[in-house]
């Protein structure tokens, strides 16, 4: 193994020259994040060559320098900065790894390439000429990196082209362009079109909208009930499913046809904490992904369900009930000091939640009848205007 | 109280008598005290045949140190164990003290309960008057063997070899044999033991004992010859004895009842004023009138008339006066100097050392003084918790280290102040041993079987200063080790990243990657001094001492504040402090 | 609550028939099951009106049930049964609940609905009349049951109108009609279709196939990356990601496209014994599953990668070494002596794996550059016909 | 041995001598027993305020029973704690033993090492001669305060209340006070003591030691009047008397050397076969010559000429010679009636109590005998583990449960197969309290301590045996209780069960439910035997005896074969039985 080792090390060789397209052919946005990158680079080249520590400056993303706004109802990053310089013992690996980063998301923003945050890592990933030491020594190094380039040269991370894993599907009254397909979302059979991790107006355009309002439901075997019942057909909506917590190709995708194709929003979540978690995120954001708040979140999106009053309201049968663990109940203590639960009736649902006592799965409603859900519990819903913001 | 008649009835047939006072009377009898410990000899540490061994050697070797410092003479002593038979031992220690006259030998080693030490109050290690006569008893209980007791007082003066058995019904030595033989040593003492026994390596081992013993001593010369392996020899590390422990007398604070009241009635027809400046420390006839007043007794009142709640009364003044503290050279530390020395000894390959000795200081009316020694690196491993040796006038304890205030004072000391890594609440990890000694006439132990110290506040914040003391010392060696090397690993960090960097930046630049890289290796020596070796970092470790007044509260566990970190060193604010509460189930 | 307690449990009515649709509108497959069904419970009646203890005949599912059949090649049930009666305390409860799952499963049959068996668990369940004992006491209970009545009346879970969460995504030059919608493959921009939990020839068929093999990879990152570059395309090929361990959807649909269209099946893992096993389950399915392995298994599908000599063969830079973990190893040794992977070149594969000591992922094939999976490693193994069966 | 010149040379300038070994000899002398013990008072139990106050009532109660049962008399105990100040007790006991002379009442309690049990071989609860004068001592040390003992022989004599202090330095009493006062008592003795103590609760306090004294000694009726809150009593429950212990000679087996020595040399002029049959139980004329045969002496040779190799060899054939195990009479069970009439009067509200008294065994020479008794159900927590109480010679032992044979036997039984839970390798859980009784002439403790039962083979085998035989008897009551309610409860599940299936068959098949629902009520009797009441299932639990032959082997801890599973239980073959190995990270 030792001999082997030598051998491969030698290979490290510098990665051939990205095969750019010529600037003219990339899109303006492209231009822009490589027009970025480039001023990044040249400020480091041109303060070292007049002897100065080359820095770059960037928002702090530490938990201090995060707050909600309450006016325009996100979490947001502050505005406490901090430096990066490379002659500083504990900066300096930062500060490479900062450029790799930057040179190979050039390189796909060129090429019109995209990977995922670990192809990424691999990418970036070499041994150090005659050291064993890692250019990275795992992808918890270079995540943080990623999110530090993004802040640095305000992109959003779509833009540098790099994904995380996507999640979610739609179906319903709506024709998109994606990557030059033409797909009508009303002909996706049970299966509905995955919903890409990058939804930015580059690659994915609406062609023709008939739909009234979308709904977003967390999981993904209610979304199949609805879908099978043609839901979507009957209402006139878009019909997603976030598969759990909302990936950013979901979140982006809401905030899109919510803001260009003026659509209200509605979410059905479980009657639980987490559920009240996942609308939470999708409506302000998220704490750690605050910088990019401002793409994401999805604020006038609307709470539909299930609401701990649905219990009596519904008149559900006791089998519904799921005994709230001692975390649950810690969790909706905090959750109700949460600013934007501040209002009256946020409490009240939350005040519910405790009294129950119990938490429900929307999967649950089926224990009235298979089609209660979408014969009566949802059409009663948007009826009579039942939801929360 | 209840009255015996809620009981039920007496039965109807009430069982047959069986002996009468008067019989049972026939049948009381006085009991020697070998008879006693002969049956209970776990009371004195022959609870089994491995601690029996322990206590053998230690009982022996203690004995013969007090005897050479008391003589004013440097110990040499050998400790011999044989393996003559299935779980038999032949345990042989010999000295270069006094030597004991004749008349008293037989005394000594085959008579429980006698000896000079137990009455007086003086820091010494024996106490009891018990222990070497206790293995003499235990040997001939295990092996019917008498104790062999070699003596010489003096040049010229003839060696008494004589073998002495203990006649446990009247607790009186029978000396089996009894001749004159020639010995070329000057003085000295030598008894020779055959026991049932074990031999057992570890913390509670004759080993760890001795090793032990050559640390809090290095004036003592000893060879130890294992009953498996070479023996080995322990050269004495210092010609200097330890100063004499002065003898004091009781002091006020802390006396206890029973022994008050024992005080007065073995002088009944003194004042009690005399009483008090007479016979103990510290009070002056202003303090023994203080005192009487306090108790409402008159001071000429005869000490043999108190009693009940005169008595209480008196007991009570006597521990609410003030008074000085007993003079402190009662005390006798090993000093700084010296517990470094014996330090080096048990770790010849350490590559640093350092000790500290506080100031005397009391507690409850007792002085006592800390001191704290440490040796650091070498071929220590590096990976272990710390050695910490725990002393008591220089005796070591090897029982029930969780229970100690030693052991507590160690780890809680925050060692990560002192560059040294330490698991949350527990000993430092690294390649360190600690010694910490406590020197008292009264060494408040948690129970009187004398394992482990108690938690007492005055005593607890001197054992914590002396460590912190101690630790400090170490830390400013270690700081010094550091940034001599930090010098050169900053300039190692930026050379093997601007390859990196350079390539990086002349592919988004399009522009020449070595010009660019040259660009950086010119800008370096801005930031890294380069001239400077790493060599000339001549930091006597040791010596550095903080002013008194930086010391941390002494209720405090925090760590001392140590200043701002040395100049070389960055500090960042690190730039993935993402905040700890994660969304939970998905993570994008 | 103890008082509204008392009132929900009076609320536990008995659900209202279903509405079935006549049973000549049902497709023959969903017939035979009604038929099952009612066979099962006519029997049970039958044998109590006798006065004898009703019972049901059903396939042991236990471990030493279950082995490998050399010639078919795939896991599989064998003969021991086991018999569930009613007058039988620690058999009792687990008869009715079998009828109350049979009942459910007839009546989503009878009216074409399908539930996730979670669905299906709140569908059953309720409380006991007049005491605190629920017919489910959770989804633990619930499942089991499923899978006797599965072995018990020898139906395949879809056939019973059930399904598990769906997991898995396909494109490429394949056009199908499902649930009545005519969906081209080709066409699914970068989001791709979700694919069925239930693909049986009555709601999913293939309208026409131009591609001539099935690429399936683990990662749905390495599935983005190659749809991005239009590999099917190129490639003339179906490219499905089952995102982690196969669902049954997935294989279900690769063993009809496989069988149906006569298409060659490649599989793209990790090479690490996950990967092994991901495949080995595609291959001859699952010891838990063995009981609808002839449904799922797809017993000709190809190894293509990652394999423990592509380090040498294609030369990687050492960065792309993962450790082995002692669990790895273990795992490995245990695969060692599985049947199915007795042949040498598999014992050649693994040992191979255990003497680099390391495993790697196949986004470390990005490593060498961005497009090298697409453009290289893939077409030449291809090519070279370098795959493992 | 090494020779000291191996030591580096005396150093050039010797260090100035202090003192010489006829002036340290000057200072050489005698200690007191009680002298030693007032600085020692840790080895008689007296370690802390709160230990002291149970040592205290301890050695009080055991005395006061021993005396009352040598004299054959029903035993009635008053035990009186009083708080009379911060830290200090009053303890009174008071007895209707049989009363004290006068002339011995001062030594007894005033003069430590005096004693009727020291020097007898003899089943009883002291032994030392020591502990109720410590306590004295400790009252004297602490508070000052002597001891007031009242004491009465008889009806018609006088009753002496005398006041006692020890003069520590001579080792005697020290009578203060001495009247004669009226008593109605007939006879009797009364202690009163002030002390430091502390009162605690628990395992290790006063409390439990009474509660658990009550149950090994049935014949005992007790009040106990604690410091606060109502007095406790606890009527006798058994008029019967333990048979009194015989008292032995020392057994050949597990003599130890130094015993045989003192014997031989006790009787130097008699012949060596004199001294083995005339002191030793059960060894005859022929098995003393056996025993010389084997240790090569010849069997008229002086006792007292018995030397060196002899005595070693002499020992080594007693050690190994057969002789017969001493006879049983010297041990006294407590017997298994009356220890269930104990833990009746402990746990009145208890379902079910058992017991076992196993057939007395040898260990080593020394007869013993294992009982065993059980308190199952009513009041006891069910989610707890089983109160286990341990006791030698019907003394609690309240320390150290851990390392003790006797509850290791109570955890390595496996109770699941007597119906109770138990977690892996931990005392049962549920309604249970166990007791454990060991007698013996001579109880091998872990340590001389006397807290915790050695782990010798025979001991652990008798004391398995004799759990897993009280075990069977609770066995036998759960299964029978679990039996009459089976067949209730099988009724129960089909009827609960039908309505359900009924529904889900109608539906299905399109046809009447309550047709159905009746069809399965008719067929119900053909499954379950309603004609038979549950409450004929009259068991008599505690008489269930198994054969001897069906015991386990003794050295396996496995359950005991439990025969099948009672009728009317069906056994299934789980039909979810999957296997354990899931795939891992996904599940469908």
């Amino acid at each position: 193994m030792a001999a082997k080792k030598t051998t491969k090390t030698a290979r490290n060789e510098p990665p051939p020259r990205p095969k750019m397209r010529p600037m003219g052919q990339l899109a303006p946005i492209e231009r822009q994040t490589i027009e970025k990158i480039d001023t990044l680079a040249r400020s480091a080249v041109e303060a070292v060559a007049r002897g100065e520590n080359p820095a770059m400056q960037m928002k702090m993303r530490a938990l201090s320098n995060v707050s909600f706004n309450e006016k325009k109802r996100i979490i947001e990053l502050g505005d406490k900065t901090q430096s990066r310089e490379f002659f500083n013992t504990s900066m300096a690996r930062k500060f490479m790894q900062t450029f790799l980063i930057a040179n190979r998301c050039k390189e796909l923003v060129g090429e019109g390439k995209t990977v995922s945050i670990r192809q990424m890592y691999y990418l970036t990933k070499h041994t150090l000429k005659g050291t064993s030491e890692n250019t990275f020594e795992g992808q918890e190094e270079s995540d943080p990196i990623i999110e530090d380039l993004e802040v640095t040269i305000d992109t959003l991370r779509e833009e540098l082209h790099l994904f995380a894993n996507k999640r979610g599907l739609v179906t319903g009254n709506l024709v998109v362009n994606d990557a030059g397909d033409e797909i009508d979302l009303s002909k996706m059979g049970r299966g509905g079109w995955g919903i890409p991790s990058i939804c930015e107006e580059k690659e994915l355009k609406f062609v023709r909208n008939d739909a009234k309002f979308i709904l977003l439901v967390e999981k993904q075997a209610v979304w199949h009930r609805l879908n099978e019942d043609r839901f979507w057909q009957k209402q006139n909506c878009i019909l997603m499913t976030s598969e759990g917590q909302a990936a950013r190709g979901v979140r982006r995708l809401l905030q899109r046809l919510s803001g260009e194709l003026k659509l209200p929003v509605y979410c059905l979540v479980d009657n639980d904490p987490w559920g009240l978690y996942i609308y939470s995120v999708l409506k302000q954001g998220s704490i750690n992904l605050a910088f990019e708040s401002m793409r994401l979140a999805v604020p006038n999106v609307r709470f539909i369900g299930m609401s701990s009053l649905d219990y009596e309201k519904f008149d559900l049968p006791s089998a519904v009930e799921i005994k709230l663990s001692k975390e649950d109940i810690q969790r909706a203590q905090q959750m109700k000091k949460y600013p934007w639960f501040a209002d009256a009736k946020w409490q009240r649902e939350i005040d519910a939640l405790l009294k129950n006592g119990f938490k429900m799965e929307v999967d649950s409603l089926l224990s009235k009848s298979i089609e209660f859900m979408t014969e009566e519990y949802l059409p009663k819903k948007l009826r009579d205007r039942d939801y929360l913001t | 109280m209840v009255s015996p008649d809620l009981l039920p009835q007496e039965p109807k047939e009430a069982p047959k008598r069986r002996a009468t006072a008067e019989a049972m009377a026939s049948r009381q009898r006085e009991i020697s005290v070998s008879e006693f410990f002969t049956k209970n000899r776990h009371l004195l540490g022959f609870d089994n045949p491995a601690k029996a061994l322990l206590t053998t050697v230690k009982e022996a070797v203690d004995n013969a140190l007090d005897a050479c410092e008391e003589a004013g003479i440097l110990p040499e002593i050998v400790v011999d164990i044989k393996e003559v038979g299935k779980d038999r031992f032949k345990v042989i220690i010999e000295d270069n003290g006094p030597g004991i006259v004749k008349a008293q030998m037989a005394k000594i080693f085959a008579k429980l309960l006698y000896g000079s030490k137990f009455h007086r109050l003086k820091q010494s290690r024996g106490q009891q008057g018990i222990g070497i006569s206790a293995a003499v008893l235990y040997a001939q209980l295990t092996t019917g063997k008498p104790a062999i007791i070699t003596s010489k007082i003096g040049k010229g003066r003839p060696a008494h070899k004589i073998g002495l058995r203990i006649d446990t019904k009247s607790n009186a030595p029978d000396v089996t044999s009894d001749e004159i033989v020639p010995w070329d040593k000057e003085h000295g003492t030598r008894i020779e033991l055959e026991l049932q026994a074990a031999y057992r390596g570890g913390r509670t081992g004759v080993d760890s004992y001795l090793e032990q013993t050559v640390v809090a001593n290095p004036h003592l010369g000893l060879i130890f010859d294992p009953p498996k392996g070479e023996p080995t020899v322990y050269p004495r590390a210092s010609e200097e004895l330890p100063r004499e422990a002065k003898e004091i007398k009781p002091h006020p604070h802390g006396v206890e009842l029973g022994m008050l009241q024992m005080m007065l009635s073995d002088a009944p027809d003194e004042t009690i004023k005399h009483v008090l400046t007479d016979r103990f420390s510290r009070v002056s006839a202003a303090v023994a009138d203080e005192i009487c007043v306090k108790a409402a007794v008159g001071p000429k009142m005869r000490a043999g008339d108190v009693h009940g709640d005169e008595l209480d009364r008196l007991h009570k003044a006597l521990g609410e006066v003030k008074v000085m503290a007993p003079s402190a050279d009662c005390v006798v530390p090993i000093g700084e100097d010296l517990l470094k020395t014996g330090l080096r000894r048990r770790y010849p390959k350490a590559e640093f050392y350092a000790s500290s000795t506080r100031p005397p200081s009391v507690y409850r009316g007792n002085p006592f003084v800390v001191e704290v020694g440490l040796a650091y690196g070498g071929d220590m491993p590096t990976d272990e918790s710390a050695d910490v040796m725990r002393f008591a006038n220089r005796v070591p304890l090897q029982y029930q280290p969780k229970a100690c205030a030693i052991s507590e004072s160690v780890y809680q000391t925050n060692w990560k102040a002192y560059e040294v890594s330490q698991p949350k609440g527990s000993l430092p990890v690294g390649p360190l041993a600690v010694v910490v000694h406590l020197a008292s006439v009264w060494v408040p132990f948690t129970s009187e079987a004398k394992e482990a110290v108690a938690h007492y506040d005055d005593l607890m914040r001197e054992l914590r200063l002396a460590v912190q003391e101690c630790g400090r010392k170490l830390a400013t060696y270690l700081r010094a080790q550091h940034k001599a090397q930090s010098e050169q690993k900053r300039l190692g960090i930026f050379q093997r990243y601007i390859p990196e960097v350079a390539e990086a930046l002349s592919i988004i630049l399009e522009r020449d990657k070595d010009e660019i890289a040259r660009q950086f290796q010119a800008a370096l020596p801005n930031f890294v001094r380069l001239g400077q070796t790493t060599e000339g970092a001549d930091v006597a470790a040791e010596e550095a001492p903080p002013a008194p007044s930086m010391l941390p509260p002494a209720d405090s566990a925090a760590p001392p504040s140590m200043g701002e970190p040395p100049a070389g060193f960055d500090n960042d604010v690190s730039s993935s402090e993402i905040p700890a509460k994660k969304p939970g189930k998905s993570k994008n």
